[in-house]
């Protein structure tokens, strides 16, 4: 088997295991099951086998299956918001770009003097425009500790500080979505000037070695692999137990009806800043994972497209389900790889057309599909409350009410 | 003050930080009165939907509120609860709370519930989440985040689903209720949460009359232990529970008695309850 | 293999389809071509297409596919200096070979990499010393796209400039936004920077989109060739053909090779192009020429190492000459970038460029600035014995600064 | 700038040409015969001239130039100017020279260049272009000035004196003198006057007479005159107490006045950008702000709208001047029957989930984007600004107004005014308003529901199209148009408030206002930063945008 | 005039409407009472088309529309007042009356005056914004709404809902005056025994998806009541 056709089992698969699914609850552990398991082989199979065996798996696709692993945690991100709590955020790459510039800055120091110019101290790009000393906001990541409390820290506070903003004046809606961005658009400008002291369009590459391991091994590559995997599946069960507390009925409860909430007593911006920063933080600790296994980093994350396409993944996957998130983001991306490769030329036609079949012919997305392959009868539609997860069929769209009120 | 000042007054060892001293405070009835709303006046894009509005309400009470359509009394139901700020005038639950210093959250948390005329539920729970979320307790997110039901709790929504009649449905979405239900819903919610003061706004609209008297049984054993507001135009209704009634028009109270006095009252007939009523 | 594959690795979608694509499509005519000189070493060339979509980790994902997955034998690809930056862990991981065509700001040679594109010294140096002693240039207005190559560009030129004794204050440097359309009023700073009595230019390092606008402006505002002329690096035949140019006849810019230069071998890549395109109106541009001398030293460096292998390949590269589409030839040298001609054109209303002045003989790209304080003892050696990409001349050892 | 240049030609011209004949007079005369044919000129001495001149080399040319003025003068203009724009040809057998023009056919036709007698279609083959660059083309513009300043209109003559002052030589001055004599109009003279007045600045020592001349250089905003005052106060030796005050106070005026243009022109470039803004976003108003769609390809309406202009050039080659004014109608049915296709292809389909919209639309951007690369090819298409749109409008040497920019505001507010009048006079508008409040009371009102959203789709594509057409003559005509619009398009769009068109109509012009005013102090990239959080900001104190919808039902 | 042959609905999997048939016949003023939940809010918007019947058959005046979109039937001249009347709410009141003109058969191109004797505060409310009004005066503008599209037959789902007992009669008058003067069709669901006994002539009672009973009005006695619509 090539790899190739590796691949494109591996994906039915998992597809197959997903429409399987019987119960949600017995689902979610099976697709973490899966995950990890999936991982596991692969890891086993990169690691072990030797590259002329038929079933050895290329570092190619570890490092392949690794980006879209920190895809699916950053689709899981944006679909705790978006799917439960009604809030459209459109920039959500900023909080990923953010937690890979912290990791990048860390593996940046990492270089020490092994860079073009040798400098043990600057960055080459920072050599190269004249800068004489490390800007402050540079010292301490060399420490991995130090620069991974950052990566989560930063996006964490400036989640809470936009978020308390525009929770607090009840920006809602459309409002609140064009305002996440603004915020990444100006994130992602600011992070393009060379006085930022981020690399500008270059930003970070060219990276080393990470906690002493080599990037390029394949042991390391495997490793990250299997730590993306890990931490999907933790994000995922803690998401998942999330949206099953009280809390995530309440969150729910918010989307619907969030004045009705507060008459309730509960202080609706309050659930909505914490949760948007346990979302933020999620992204950011995805941009973590993927910085080290694409081995780039710039502004180009930041741009409001990108955070665009993540809400088309969970929307393809199905909004309101973690898992269908997970699996948009999975297929949407490994759809992209494939037809980039096979048809260069036309491949956004392609990718084009599945997003628009998606919309019309899969209200609920994929997630839609396969809990319709669920339940006995086929064309139900709005009666699905078998509780977990499926928040998605709510009745009221969050932002109906502000375009069309 | 400046800056050092003011950490030091932060740092002081004597004090607790405002931000820490619990916020929910027991409310004062000693003087029997548990609403007080004096001088209220509210105006949209210069129409005055409030008009220096009076009103008093004694703990225990249950008191109805009629008028005409526009006189101003969901408008009123909606300063009281921090959905609306008013022009001037004051709103003070008990004697010693403030009510417009309060935002919505806040002042559901002090026990006042509220009821709209319009239900509103939410619609992608099912009925039994609905009431779940309703119950009186913490509603911060960090509690939330743990919370379970306890047995105790469970009794009481059984005993609420029951009250309302939504038994069979209490797995159905509140979505797919009809409008009755969901009125029915709503009012159950108020149940559950407990409030010190419940404000009802039209619930008997659209309820066949049967169910109208279930629900005037049921506003009337709530009134005692709970201060209850209801607006309603079902006159019968209104008969069949009232024991104070004050009459707004035009965002001020044209009169306020027992159900007699205000019935005969020829204001009252003009303006809202027609001749032959 | 039954065939060499080669990896065509631009991108046809996002922002820089706009440039790339163009080298996609000159890439598969080189191998066609090959292919009916019939092939390398006995054997057929297989273009191998993908779209890395103007995104820069995919560039270096599909850099991973070309290599591990579809095993190719050479890469010819990227356009942008973010994209190459991504691309270059892979491609020394897992020792593939690139061919880069496109000018940029130098200060990089490795040893998976040739450099056909010019560095600044074949570009920007000769264009600012036409404008100074032809011109008579004495106020200088630096404006370039906020990135890399226009920063290092315009610093090597600052540090050049003033070595040359022009007052700072003669100097204005302007950064811009990638895709700024709003160009009034930047237009109106440099007609005002001009306006001080002494002749002033303007040395443009702006990127792909933001020319567009920019010339519009520049033609709105009636700022013309004589008044103050603007000599660019990264406007070519390609960029013109989307502008009218008529109200630009006589702005400048600085190439290795002009689709204008008067030669045979130009002639026939010019007819081959328009044939294979199927459009009489198709254009040729210095990036073409750039992967034409690319493509074909390369064929000529696996011949002579009679296999593909890319350490054997790399090094019958160094010192391989190829005549290029001007009449000359242009030779690898050992920091793997190339020694060209540089060429100044005037835009002619045809949107056609007239070669107004062109360097004496071949000038040899340099891989590291001697204008820049942390580069100017660095050079890069790909031959034994030194065989490093950072030689410090000083410290006599790679590794940048040296220990 | 231009005139640094001029001058330094003139200069080199001026040695030449005076000193051959006694200064003025000479000039004068010439003028007199230059009517006959050029052929009875003394000598065949031109006739060589004109044949070196299509084998001069770039270097040589200049020289063939000067003594073609030489012996010339007037009559030269012609060639002069056939030269400087490049339609000056020659005949690769006989050599003669020949203006050379393309009809709109495409076919090359030939006029001569003193006669203007028609030469009839020339092959491709047969003629060359006489070669021109940089160098010889501000020659040429010198020695038109040079003819121009005796016998030009009065404009050509102003420019001729304000070219002049830049460098105040004895021998220009002479120039002027000649022409002052021949007698000017007000403006030309005040023009020579003010030159005069700087050669008295400079080269007198008269106390008195430099304080006057000061005067009157007093408050003229020519860039020379400010260089001028600008160097006499930066020069040392300048040691005269008075001179130095009134040269100060003259400078400071001077000052005084452009800062006050400054800004008026900054307002001008805010303005401009709100236009393009307004313009960008005036579609997605209605199909985002009215029917609430997320209208992620409204962006690739905008490009439908450029690439029709494209077209429509193309296939009106011989009318570019008309070419905008039929654009705007076929841009606006292109892109409008786009739009439809897309409400009813797929809108439709998600009536009920607007946010499923942003997937759908997403996906119909990409195909859209991807089919203009296919078809068109991936690179930009040049676009032909018309004569009428090019070009400044000069109020005063300091505050300029492009045309093409002054059309493009007037046209968005024309386009908005229109818009707004029909959403408020037709049923329509009342139609879009109801179906978007409340889709099955509209049907149960009889409203055909599906007929006004094709319709209002189709109206904001079509509106977007429209703006297509303006952005062509600013911007990329390329597959990426749209995606540079659409960010900004949602920003004003809800910074204005949505579905409030006056709204977006104030959004676009204060974002682009306060853009430009902030851009002189911190350059375009922080300007854009800063924009962007007071935006956010600003939401925080106004959630619903500048114009919220009010009432009970917005809340 | 109405004639509902064997009509089902269903939502998603529940079935809410069985079998149903209803007569009504012109110049006839029908009022539909059941509990809770018994599917007449379903009903009507299937007679409106607002949603679609599983099968069944719907004829208006002899012809079958069950085919036909909401839009159409409106323009045949059913005017519909819905439960929780659904004022367009940004629409000022002026605009929300003018909505309906085109659906005229004269084709009228001004609010007809009618409406504003039948409901004299619509004409001080003209130019506010419909969702800014009161419950009541936004049930008058509902019925105002319906009447200007000039219908022959009027169908009113709960039109008494939260509206002060001098408007209800006021309401009723109307309801009364277009049935008995105009000769208007009138489908009226109404929980209010009182009101319904007032302005129906004709009733029939729901219960879970079917008519269980019809008659006249006069014949809607306790037994009837104490069965279908007690609780
Ligand atoms: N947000 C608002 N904007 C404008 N006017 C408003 C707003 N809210 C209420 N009003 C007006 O204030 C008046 C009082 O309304 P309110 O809803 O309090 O009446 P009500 O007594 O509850 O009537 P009903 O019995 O019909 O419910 C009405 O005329 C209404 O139009
Ligand atoms: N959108 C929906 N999805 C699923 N079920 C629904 C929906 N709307 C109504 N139902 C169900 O259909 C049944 C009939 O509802 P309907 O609204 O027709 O009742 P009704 O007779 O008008 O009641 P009411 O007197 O309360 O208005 C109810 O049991 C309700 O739960
Ligand atoms: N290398 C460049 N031009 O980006
Ligand atoms: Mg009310
Ligand atoms: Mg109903």
């Amino acid at each position: 088997m090539t790899t190739v056709e590796h691949n494109r089992s591996l994906f039915g698969n998992l597809a197959g295991a997903l429409a399987q699914l019987r119960a949600p609850g017995e689902g979610s552990s099976l697709l973490v099951a899966i995950l990890l398991g999936v991982t596991l082989l692969m890891s086993a199979a990169n690691l072990l086998l030797p590259a002329e065996s038929p079933l050895y798996v290329s570092t190619y696709t570890i490092t392949l299956m690794g980006k879209y692993l920190c895809f699916a945690m950053l689709a899981m991100a944006v679909d705790i918001v978006w799917g439960y709590c009604g809030i459209l955020s459109l920039g959500h790459g900023a909080f990923f770009a953010l937690g890979g510039y912290g990791m990048g800055m860390y593996l940046m120091r990492q270089i020490g003097d092994r860079g073009v110019y040798g400098n043990p101290d600057l960055p080459d790009f920072m050599v190269f425009l004249n800068w004489q000393e490390l800007p402050w906001y540079w010292q301490g990541m060399d420490q991995f500790w130090f620069a991974l409390l950052m990566a989560l820290l930063v996006p964490g506070l400036l989640a809470f500080v936009f978020g308390w903003l525009a929770f607090r004046s009840r920006v809602t809606g459309v409002y609140l979505s064009i305002m996440t961005q603004a915020l990444t658009y100006a994130l992602m400008l600011a992070f393009f000037r060379n006085e930022m002291g981020f690399g500008g369009n270059n930003g970070l590459t060219d990276f080393k070695d990470m906690l002493g391991f080599d990037l390029q091994a394949d042991g390391t590559r495997v490793a990250l692999l299997m730590a993306t995997a890990l931490l999907l599946a933790l994000t995922f069960v803690a998401s998942r137990a999330i949206v099953q507390s009280r809390l995530g009925r309440v969150v729910v409860a918010i989307r619907d009806a969030e004045p009705r909430a507060r008459f309730l007593g509960y202080r609706t911006e309050g659930y909505k800043v914490w949760l948007f920063v346990y979302s933020a933080l999620v992204a950011a600790v995805a941009g973590m994972l993927y910085v080290p296994q694409v081995g780039i980093i710039n502004p180009g994350e930041f741009s409001p497209l990108n955070s665009i396409e993540v809400v088309v993944w969970v929307a393809v996957g199905g909004r309101g389900t973690l898992y269908g998130a997970i699996v948009g983001a999975l297929l949407v991306n490994y759809a992209k790889t494939r037809f980039t490769a096979v048809m260069p030329d036309g491949w956004l036609f392609a990718l084009g057309t599945l997003f628009v079949v998606v919309t019309v012919l899969l209200p609920k997305g994929l997630a839609g599909l396969l809990q319709r392959g669920r339940t006995t009868d086929a064309e139900t539609r709005g009666e699905n409350n078998t509780g977990e997860v499926s928040a998605g069929d709510a009745p009221a769209e969050p932002i109906t009410g502000e375009a069309r009120a | 003050m400046n800056v050092t000042a003011q950490a030091r007054e932060l740092l002081r060892r004597d004090t607790t930080w405002p931000f820490l001293v619990p916020r929910q405070r027991a409310v004062d009835v000693s003087h029997q009165v548990i609403l007080y709303v004096e001088g209220l006046s509210v105006s949209f894009d210069g129409f005055k939907a409030l008009n220096d509005l009076n009103l008093y309400v004694n703990d225990g009470e249950l008191r109805c509120l009629i008028g005409a359509n526009g006189a101003g009394k969901t408008t009123l139901m909606d300063v009281i609860t921090g959905k609306t700020r008013c022009d001037s005038g004051s709103a003070w639950f008990g004697r010693n709370i403030d009510l417009l210093a309060h935002d919505e959250a806040a002042i559901a948390q002090l026990g006042i519930g509220r009821k709209f005329q319009k239900p509103t539920v939410f619609e992608a729970h099912t009925v039994y989440t609905n009431l779940e979320l309703s119950l009186k307790g913490s509603k911060g997110a960090w509690s939330a985040l743990t919370a379970a039901l306890t047995g105790e709790q469970r009794d009481r929504i059984d005993r609420v689903l029951e009250t309302i009649g939504l038994v069979n449905a209490r797995y159905q979405l509140a979505g797919a209720l009809s409008h009755g239900q969901k009125q029915w819903l709503e009012i159950g919610m108020l149940l559950a949460a407990e409030p010190r003061l419940l404000l009802i706004d039209e619930p008997v609209a659209g309820m066949t009359a049967e169910e109208a008297e279930r629900t005037a049984e049921l506003l009337t054993s709530l009134a005692g232990e709970h201060t209850v507001i209801v607006v309603e135009h079902d006159m019968e209704f209104v008969r069949s529970i009232a024991r104070t009634v004050t009459v707004l028009h035009q965002g001020a109270v044209l009169a306020e008695g027992t159900m007699d006095q205000v019935q005969n009252n020829p204001d009252v007939i003009e303006v809202y309850l027609g001749e032959d009523a | 293999a039954d065939t060499i594959k080669v990896g065509v690795l631009h991108s046809l979608s996002g922002t820089m389809a706009i440039s790339e694509t163009t080298l996609k499509d000159t890439v598969l005519m080189m191998v066609d071509e090959q292919n009916r000189k019939g092939g390398l070493l006995g054997k057929k060339l297989e273009a191998v297409v993908v779209d890395p979509a103007s995104d820069w980790p995919l560039f270096a994902e599909k850099t991973r596919e070309l290599l591990t997955k579809e095993k190719v034998d050479v890469i010819f690809g990227c356009w942008t200096s973010v994209s190459r930056k991504s691309v270059l862990p892979v491609i020394e991981e897992l020792n593939g070979l690139m061919f880069y065509p496109v000018q940029y700001e130098g200060e990089e040679s490795s040893k998976n990499v040739f450099y056909t594109g010019a560095s600044p010294n074949q570009q920007a140096i000769p264009a600012v010393d036409y404008l100074m002693n032809d011109l008579e240039v004495e106020r200088w207005v630096l404006a370039g796209t906020d990135y890399v190559y226009p920063r290092t560009t315009n610093k090597i030129l600052e540090a050049y400039l003033e070595a040359k004794g022009v007052d700072k204050k003669d100097i204005m440097v302007n950064y811009t936004p990638f895709g700024h359309s709003d160009w009034q009023s930047i237009v109106a700073d440099i007609k005002k920077f001009g306006g001080a009595g002494k002749k002033t230019a303007v040395v443009s390092t702006i990127n792909g989109d933001a020319n567009v606008p920019f010339y519009k402006e520049l033609a709105n505002q009636g700022v013309s060739a004589e008044d103050i002329p603007v000599v660019a690096f990264s406007v070519g035949e390609e960029e013109l053909s989307g502008i009218d140019t008529r109200p630009l006849v006589g702005h400048l810019a600085a190439w290795n090779y002009f689709q204008g230069v008067d030669s045979e071998a130009n002639e026939r890549f010019i007819q081959e192009w328009k044939k294979f395109t199927g459009d009489e109106k198709r254009v040729t541009n210095d990036p073409m020429e750039a992967t034409y001398i690319g493509f074909n030293m390369w064929a000529k460096a696996v011949e002579k190492a009679e296999t593909t292998d890319v350490d054997a390949v790399e090094q019958a590269m160094i010192g391989i000459e190829f005549p290029n589409l001007s009449g000359g030839v242009a030779k690898m040298n050992k920091n793997h970038h190339l020694s060209k001609p540089v060429f100044i054109g005037e835009i002619q209303d045809d949107g056609q460029f007239e070669v107004v002045w062109e360097t004496d003989g071949l000038v040899a790209g340099d891989a590291w600035s001697d204008f820049l304080p942390g580069s100017k003892d660095l050079i890069a050696d790909w031959t034994a014995p030194i065989k490093c990409g950072n030689y410090n001349t000083k410290a006599k050892a790679c590794g940048g600064q040296g220990q | 700038m231009k005139h640094l240049l001029l001058t330094g030609c003139l200069l080199l011209a001026l040695v030449t040409t005076l000193p051959a004949a006694s200064a003025g007079s000479v000039v004068s005369e010439q003028a007199a015969p230059s009517a006959t044919p050029a052929s009875e000129e003394p000598g065949g001495n031109r006739q060589v001239l004109l044949a070196r001149l299509t084998r001069a080399s770039l270097r040589e040319s200049a020289e063939v130039l000067d003594q073609l003025e030489r012996s010339g003068g007037r009559a030269m203009r012609g060639l002069f100017a056939a030269m400087l724009a490049g339609d000056l040809y020659y005949h690769r057998e006989t050599g003669r020279l020949m203006a050379v023009q393309k009809n709109p056919a495409g076919e090359r036709i030939g006029s001569d260049i003193f006669t203007g007698e028609g030469l009839g279609v020339q092959s491709r083959g047969s003629i060359k272009k006489v070669r021109v660059n940089n160098r010889l083309r501000s020659h040429l513009r010198d020695a038109i000035a040079r003819i121009d300043l005796m016998h030009g209109t009065e404009a050509q003559k102003e420019g001729a004196v304000l070219a002049i002052l830049d460098d105040l030589s004895p021998q220009n001055m002479r120039l002027l003198q000649v022409t002052a004599d021949a007698g000017q109009s007000d403006r030309v003279s005040e023009l020579i006057e003010l030159a005069r007045a700087m050669v008295e600045l400079r080269d007198s020592s008269v106390t008195d007479a430099r304080l006057s001349a000061i005067a009157v250089m007093s408050g003229r905003l020519e860039a020379p005159v400010r260089n001028q005052l600008q160097r006499l106060l930066d020069d040392e030796r300048e040691s005269d107490r008075k001179i130095r005050i009134a040269a100060q106070q003259s400078l400071e005026e001077i000052e005084g006045r452009i800062a006050f243009y400054d800004f008026m022109e900054q307002l001008f470039f805010g303005l401009s950008l709100g236009s393009v803004l307004l313009l960008a976003a005036i579609g997605l108003a209605i199909t985002f702000g009215v029917m609430g769609v997320i209208n992620m390809a409204h962006g690739e309406m905008i490009m439908l709208g450029a690439y029709t202009t494209y077209v429509v050039q193309q296939l009106m080659p011989g009318a570019i001047e008309y070419s905008l004014v039929v654009a705007v109608p076929a841009a606006f049915l292109v892109s409008g029957s786009v739009g439809v296709l897309i409400e009813r292809g797929v809108i439709r389909h998600l009536q009920g989930r607007p946010l499923e919209t942003l997937l759908a639309t997403f996906g119909i951007s990409l195909i859209l984007q991807q089919a203009v690369r296919t078809i068109f090819s991936p690179l930009n298409m040049p676009v032909v600004t018309p004569g009428w749109m090019s070009g400044v409008f000069a109020i005063n040497p300091v505050f300029s107004v492009t045309f093409n920019r002054l059309y493009i505001l007037l046209f968005a507010l024309a386009v908005f005014a229109l818009l707004l009048v029909t959403l408020k006079k037709t049923s329509l508008g009342l139609n879009v308003r109801a179906v978007s409040q409340n889709r099955d009371m509209a049907k149960a009102m009889g409203v055909r529901t599906e007929m006004v959203d094709a319709m209002t789709f189709g109206l904001g594509s079509g509106i977007a199209g429209v703006a297509g057409v303006a952005l062509s003559q600013l911007t990329n005509v390329g597959p990426n148009l749209g995606q540079s619009y659409i960010i900004d398009s949602f920003m004003v769009v809800v910074f204005g408030g949505v579905g409030n068109l006056l709204g977006t109509l104030v959004g676009g012009f204060s974002l682009g206002v306060t853009n430009k005013f902030l851009e002189p102090a911190t350059g375009a990239v922080l300007a854009n930063i800063i924009v962007l959080v007071c935006l956010i900001l600003f939401i925080q104190k106004r959630p619903k945008g500048l114009f919220p919808q009010r009432g009970r039902a917005a809340e | 005039m109405i004639r509902i042959e064997k009509l089902n609905q269903k939502y998603g999997g529940t079935q809410i409407l069985w079998d149903l048939d209803l007569d009504v016949e012109k110049g006839s003023c029908t009022c539909i009472m059941g509990r809770n939940g018994a599917g007449k809010t379903t009903l009507l918007k299937c007679l409106m088309g607002l949603l679609p019947a599983s099968d069944g058959r719907i004829l208006f005046g002899g012809k079958p529309i069950e085919g036909r979109a909401a839009q159409a039937r409106a323009h045949l001249g059913i005017g519909y007042v819905p439960q929780g009347r659904d004022i367009f709410p940004l629409l000022t009141v002026e605009e929300n009356l003018q909505i309906g003109l085109p659906a005229r058969k004269d084709k009228a191109r001004r609010i007809p005056q009618r409406i504003f004797e039948l409901f004299p505060v619509l004409k001080d409310m003209l130019h506010r914004r419909g969702g800014d009004l009161s419950g009541g005066q936004q049930q008058q503008l509902a019925i105002g709404r319906a009447l200007v599209i000039d219908p022959k037959v009027l169908i009113l789902d709960e039109p008494n809902e939260g509206i002060q007992p001098n408007i209800v009669r006021q309401i009723g008058d109307v309801i009364r005056m277009l049935n008995e003067e105009d000769g208007l069709t009138v489908i009226l669901v109404e929980q209010k025994l009182g009101f319904a006994r007032r302005v129906g002539r004709e009733f029939r009672l729901m219960q879970k998806g079917r008519i269980v009973a019809a008659d006249q009005m006069a014949k809607l006695d306790d037994g009837l009541i104490r069965q279908y619509l007690a609780v």
